[in-house]
């Protein structure tokens, strides 16, 4: 498009370049960058959805007793905030929103191996999607399970956990045929000179995260199965009355769960890995180990599954290993995080929101990663099982890990492909709101983990209501933030200042055509030449 | 106590200390780093990077081995100190845990059993963990011990209460409605108190002599007394029920008398109830005339005329985890004064006007999700043990509630 | 579009990776499947006894020659040979739709016996043989559901070639269609002998 | 991309292989049920395995060309079994030691 030098306020870009607008060009366009819109909004959507259902559940937790649903509700609240959460925000979230849209362009491509399919996955993403919705308020009404759908409760249960666990299944395949989609694109499609070594680390790291979606998400997707055989069929496969085991039940969930917590940090370690060097103007320290750590995570994290299983009976030798395993599988993200903070020694930082985000993500992480540490060892597991000191621990690496990356990711690239940026100060007030308020929030939730409170539980006795009471004030100041920084982001991506081809002085292939993208990507072949973090020659904005 | 026994809390807490410690020390480490290069590159007093090294050998050597050393402590520590966990002391107070939605009960090798678990201080225990229905979590925060409680496994934990006084037990893993009621007591009391308790409370039919001779000649290895099914028939309510038996293979109706009982001790095969296997041996020239005498007057008496208790069965049944007894609204609705009201009930997904009568009540119990009180969730779980008497008994005993 | 380019090696690259995720889809069953032998020996064996080696060496020789004739196809597709490759296509739906008559009879005969799962005969019988039979029919019907998709995608790329639009210069749709044929094949030459012969 | 054009010059696998490879899978079909039948005791399930894996061996190689394929895919062939493994494996850490 020769139209992006005559710029008017902002150019079109693939928003209209190819003269198709409406509703139809975009839920039945192959572009991966309208797919990427695409999956962008709704998981923003099912963001603010599980959000709200949170705030719902620490307003009831406020105080002891009932505050403002009952036993039943409150269950209901948790399983239906930890459903949409995993399975409608986090796994899809930032490889599937941001790496449809920047992926392909990091590596010199014009689309992904597959554009229908990848249009395909997000009907499917759509199609499970309404399938999950619709089980709420049909058959005995929203599932009360947890999203772990441990058996044999998950089987006797009233509730429409059925038609919940199939939409499930559905969501899993989306999230295959994303992976496949992947893995091709960046084996095939990569264009003249990008070697695996001049990989940017985002594209490295959605490697790793599609191999894990190939090879665990199928084992959830027949476990599922499994639970309405045994609802609908009596198949008493779980069933200790009927030879059953429930514990291999668990045994299969986490072998596709505990991968999935890597599918979900994966990409937000790429996201940093891409916004770090930037803001410092500085080589990414370490790249190859970086690069390489990815693959371990994947391939190490695949054998660790049995730290969910401490206390459910397993074997004492299978706690042995998988405790052994757990410890290995913390050293890449060790070497990643000492990576990270070595590329800051004599950079020149600036600190703006995406940077902003991606420092309080190397933080929060690091919390929630060395909290896991205590988890995964036996002795100190047991007591803290099943508690609120493992939901803030997981809350810790997902929403102030994966959350704050998705967050940094949004503030980093959202301007190239909107042509238009948001105001700075607002965005780092809602930061400073969030940041402040998810750790008053999760801190204490692990304090009272740590005091003995079970997880799960809609009542408690009178010596956690201190603490509760903080955590839930917590969530309010973290609301605060997310308003702030929500709305500051589409009011500028929709009417702020345009931005240029490289506002931020990156060095990887996205910065380097117009803002926005044409729908081509590129104008003939591109041809690399340099590393995704030389930033010689590239101007300092 | 003869030589100090290692607590489970005192085997568990240093590991927190040294891992929590270590984590501590690496978060400020590695928060004062950053915290440092932000300030001191910030681009107001860095315009320009000063360096552009993308990596150094023996940085990621250090780094990579430190974390590997440090973790592989981390891991044998946690291990070796969980095997505590795992490692019973001989001599253990054996008790059993038994879970259900929603109440825990504990039995004593005694045959007692009680809401609370009373333990004698400085005594280890060792908690046998069995669930009726889906999975539970005994979770004992102060001896930090926690197993999960499954059904058809036979999982264990153990600990000493060293002081005395009441530790809360809570179910951890999640098990319905009302899970975060699931809470109970250990009561821990000087050895000679619980021993006290132990034998005050025990089974008040225990002091009955026939009691002693069922007990020996093993008639209770196959008749119940408590109602429960086994290979013959219970002996709970015996005296003066009605029941079918083959005399010589031909089948009629009697009702259990004096001479009844006494043919069936000396000589079993005469009458067979019906659906029992004719497998009873005679204990003609076993137990003398008086003996018998002995076990009769105690059907008589205790075993038949004894009633069931409903209240204390709705207890031990975890009826009350979700129906209160004083009219407030709990899971389910409250037993108070329920007889004789009307409700509206959801039958087949219609709702409909329904009276509390025995039928009713009957059918709630066995059948819970046939008719579902109207605005209460339809979560009561099937008790599928309990005997037609105990049933009864029940229903009874909400009948009287006024 | 000019990035519309082919790209055949790309193509098998994606199906290859797609099967990998079929195989651990059953895989879980397999996970299953070994745990359960492991702990109730005798109940598989005496449970796998009731099972028909003659209908499962009869399906497993027709599923081999179905495997071949799919494989015959790509060759002839190749050479050009547009009339065999469509022959040789009808033939694998040939085997198809006998594997499932077979399976048919095989499946009403067993619930005939009140063999099936949550079948108050199994609920009776020993813990052992209602997992067994349970895993049996998740497995062989996962496997079912599985020869009848691919059943259906040859038959539409059969429709392809017969239109001409898979032809010797561009016929990766085909390999691609008999790739996912021969993994149903694959997951059969375990299910056969697991099932039906250790006993 | 233009250097790996050339890695899909195309193999044709001719009848009889394929007829060969198809003869061969028979006869191991006869040898499983043959060898099942033999009182073997536990072995019996390691050696139907085992035939299995070379039925599949020979239908992945030969039937579904991987014999000619680009080496990457039977990297990621191996990836995926040794995944496969070591899924089942590491369940008998717990299965075989409770
Ligand atoms: C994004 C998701 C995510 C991530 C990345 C992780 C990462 C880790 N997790 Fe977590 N987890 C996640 C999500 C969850 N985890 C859970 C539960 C859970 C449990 C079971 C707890 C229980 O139920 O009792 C254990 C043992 C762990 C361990 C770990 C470990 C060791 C890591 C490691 O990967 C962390 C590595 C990071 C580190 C170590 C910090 C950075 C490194 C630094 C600062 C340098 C110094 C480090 C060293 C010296 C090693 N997790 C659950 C609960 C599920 C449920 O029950 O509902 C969820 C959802
Ligand atoms: C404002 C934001 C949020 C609040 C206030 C919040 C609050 C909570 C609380 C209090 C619980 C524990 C409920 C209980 O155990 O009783 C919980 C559970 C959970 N949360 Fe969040 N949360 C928030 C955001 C998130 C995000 C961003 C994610 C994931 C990306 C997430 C994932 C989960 C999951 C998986 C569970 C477990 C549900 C279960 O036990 O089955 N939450 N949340
Ligand atoms: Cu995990």
């Amino acid at each position: 498009m020769s139209s992006a030098e005559s710029r008017q306020p902002v150019a079109e870009g693939f928003w209209g370049d190819t003269g198709k607008t409406g509703l139809g060009s975009w839920i039945f366009s192959t572009d991966h960058k309208r797919i990427g819109l695409l999956y962008l909004y709704s998981v923003t959507g099912f963001f603010l959805v599980g959000v709200i259902l949170g705030l719902l559940i620490r307003i009831e937790l406020m105080a002891p007793g009932k505050t403002i649903v009952d036993a039943q509700t409150y269950n209901a609240l948790f399983t239906v905030h930890g459903v949409v959460m995993i399975f409608l925000f986090i796994i899809p979230g930032i490889p599937a929103s941001f790496g449809n849209l920047v992926m392909p362009i990091q590596i010199g491509a014009r689309d992904v191996a597959f554009p229908r399919l990848n249009l395909f996955s997000w009907w499917l993403y759509a199609i499970g999607a309404l399938v999950v919705l619709t089980s709420l308020f049909t058959g005995g009404g929203a599932p009360d399970t947890g999203w772990t759908f441990y058996v044999p409760f998950s089987a006797r249960t009233g509730t429409n956990v059925s038609l919940a666990v199939f939409g499930v299944f559905i969501l899993g395949f989306s999230s295959i045929l994303t992976g496949v989609n992947f893995v091709t694109t960046i084996h095939r499609l990569r264009a003249d000179g990008m070697n695996w070594g001049r990989l940017p680390l985002f594209t490295w790291s959605l490697y790793a995260t599609a191999w894990v979606q190939i090879l665990a998400t199928p084992i959830i997707a027949i476990t599922l199965v499994l639970v309405i055989a045994e609802r609908v069929l009596g198949a008493g496969l779980f069933d200790p009355g009927r030879g059953g085991d429930p514990i291999m039940f668990q045994h299969l969930f986490w072998i596709y769960s505990h991968p999935a917590v890597y599918i979900m940090i994966l990409p937000a370690m790429g996201v940093i890995s891409d916004i770090i060097p930037v803001f410092s103007r500085k080589p990414i320290f370490g790249y190859k180990m970086i690069a390489a750590s990815s693959i371990g995570i994947a391939a190490a994290g695949s054998l660790v599954w049995g730290h969910h299983m401490y206390t459910s009976g397993m074997s004492d030798t299978a706690i042995m290993v998988f405790s052994f395993l757990t410890f290995i599988v913390a050293i890449p993200s060790a070497i990643k995080v000492f990576n990270w903070v070595s590329t800051l020694y004599k950079g020149s930082i600036s600190l703006e929101a995406p940077m902003l985000f991606a420092l309080s993500f190397v933080l929060l992480f690091s919390i929630g990663g060395l909290s896991g540490l205590i988890l995964g060892a036996a002795a100190t597991d047991i007591h803290v099982h099943d508690t609120h000191f493992v939901v803030g621990h997981f809350h810790y690496v997902m929403f102030g890990g994966t959350g704050f990356a998705f967050f940094a990711a949004a503030h980093y690239w959202l301007p190239k492909f909107f042509g238009r940026r948001y105001k700075e100060k607002p965005a780092i007030v809602g930061w400073a709101f969030m940041f402040v308020g998810f750790n008053v929030l999760y801190w204490t939730m692990q304090v009272l983990g740590m005091h003995g409170m079970p997880r799960r539980y809609y009542d408690y006795l009178p010596e956690f209501a201190p603490l509760n009471f903080v955590a839930t004030v917590g969530s309010w100041i973290l609301a605060t933030g997310l308003v702030i920084v929500l709305v500051n982001l589409v009011k500028g991506l929709k009417s702020g200042e345009p931005v240029g081809e490289n506002p931020w002085g990156g060095a990887t292939l996205e910065w380097q055509i117009a803002t926005p993208p044409p729908t081509e990507n590129f104008e003939g072949d591109p041809v690399v030449t340099h590393g995704p973090y030389d930033f010689k020659g590239v101007v300092k904005p | 106590m003869e030589k100090h026994l290692m607590t489970t809390t005192e085997a568990i807490d240093p590991v927190f200390m040294f891992i929590l410690g270590s984590c501590l020390v690496l978060l400020i480490g590695i928060t004062a780093a950053m915290v440092l290069f932000v300030v001191r590159y910030h681009r107001s007093r860095a315009p320009e990077p000063t360096s552009q090294v993308d990596g150094s050998l023996w940085l990621e050597v250090v780094w990579t081995a430190f974390p590997t050393l440090l973790v592989l402590g981390m891991f044998y520590y946690g291990w070796s100190s969980y095997l505590t966990l795992r490692d019973v002391p001989p001599n253990a107070l054996q008790v059993t845990a038994v879970g259900r939605m929603w109440s825990w009960n504990f039995l004593y090798q005694n045959g007692k059993n009680s809401p609370k678990l009373y333990v004698p201080v400085g005594k280890p225990v060792q908690v046998a963990l069995e669930s009726k229905d889906v999975l539970h979590g005994f979770y004992v925060p102060a001896f930090r011990v926690k197993r999960d409680v499954v059904p058809g496994m036979k999982n264990h934990v153990w600990f000493v209460a060293p002081k005395p006084g009441s530790y809360d037990i809570f179910c951890s893993q999640y098990c319905g409605t009302s899970h975060s009621a699931m809470i109970a007591t250990i009561e821990a009391v000087p050895a000679e108190q619980f021993e006290a308790w132990l034998k005050e409370t025990k089974a008040t039919g225990a002091q009955h002599p026939a009691l002693a001779l069922l007990e020996k000649h093993g008639c209770l290895g196959c008749h119940s007394l408590d109602g429960s099914q086994k290979v013959g028939p219970t002996f709970q309510g015996i005296w003066g029920r009605k029941t079918d038996v083959k005399t010589a293979g031909k089948e009629h109706e009697i009702v259990v008398d004096e001479a009844y009982l006494k043919r069936s001790i000396v000589e079993p095969n005469a009458d067979v109830v019906e659906h029992f296997p004719p497998v009873m041996p005679a204990f003609a020239g076993v137990l003398t005339e008086e003996e018998i005498r002995l076990i009769i007057d105690y059907f008589k008496t205790s075993a038949g005329g004894a009633k069931l208790d409903g209240a204390k069965l709705a207890r031990e049944k975890g009826c009350l985890a979700c129906h209160s007894l004083d009219g407030s609204k709990g899971v389910g609705p409250s037993f108070k004064a329920i007889f004789g009201t009307k409700v509206k009930v959801v039958r087949n997904g219609k709702p409909e006007m329904a009276t509390v009568d025995e039928t009713y009540l009957k059918e709630s119990i066995l059948k819970p999700s046939a008719a579902v009180v109207d605005g209460f969730p339809p979560v009561m779980p099937v008790e599928d043990d309990l005997s037609p008497d105990e049933v009864s008994a029940l229903v009874q005993f909400i009948k009287e509630l006024k | 579009m000019s990035h519309e380019h082919k790209d055949n090696v790309g193509a098998k690259l994606g199906m290859w990776l797609f099967l990998f995720t079929e195989l651990l889809l059953f895989g879980g069953l397999f996970i299953l499947y070994s745990v359960y032998l492991s702990r109730y020996p005798h109940e598989f064996t005496s449970a796998g006894k009731e099972l028909n080696v003659v209908f499962g060496t009869t399906n497993t020789v027709v599923l081999l020659t179905s495997s071949l004739f799919a494989a015959m196809a790509v060759t002839s597709i190749k050479r050009g040979e547009k009339k065999t490759t469509l022959s040789l296509l009808v033939a694998t739906l040939a085997c198809a739709a006998t594997f499932m008559v077979i399976k048919y009879f095989e499946w009403t005969a067993k619930i005939h016996h009140g063999i099936y799962p949550g079948s108050p005969k199994l609920a009776a019988g020993p813990p052992g043989e209602s997992v067994f039979f349970s895993l049996y029919y998740i497995t062989t019907g996962l496997h079912g559901i599985h020869v009848l998709i691919g059943g259906a995608l040859l038959a539409w790329i059969g429709t392809k070639v017969q239109g001409g639009r898979l032809n010797a210069g561009n016929n990766v749709m085909l390999e691609n269609g008999t790739l996912y044929w021969h993994l149903v094949d694959l997951v059969w030459i375990f299910i056969f002998p697991l099932y039906y012969l250790i006993l | 991309m233009s250097q790996e054009s050339a890695e899909h010059a195309e193999h044709i696998v001719s009848y009889k292989t394929l007829v060969g490879v198809w003869v061969a899978l028979l006869v191991l079909t006869v040898i499983t049920v043959a060898i099942t039948r033999a009182e073997l005791g536990a072995l019996k399930v390691w050696s139907a395995l085992a035939v299995a894996s070379v039925k599949s061996a020979l239908v992945i190689a030969v039937f579904m060309h991987m014999k000619y394929e680009a080496r990457l895919f039977r990297i990621i062939l191996l990836v995926a079994l040794v995944t496969l493994a070591t899924f089942i494996g590491f369940t008998f850490f717990d299965v075989l030691y409770r």
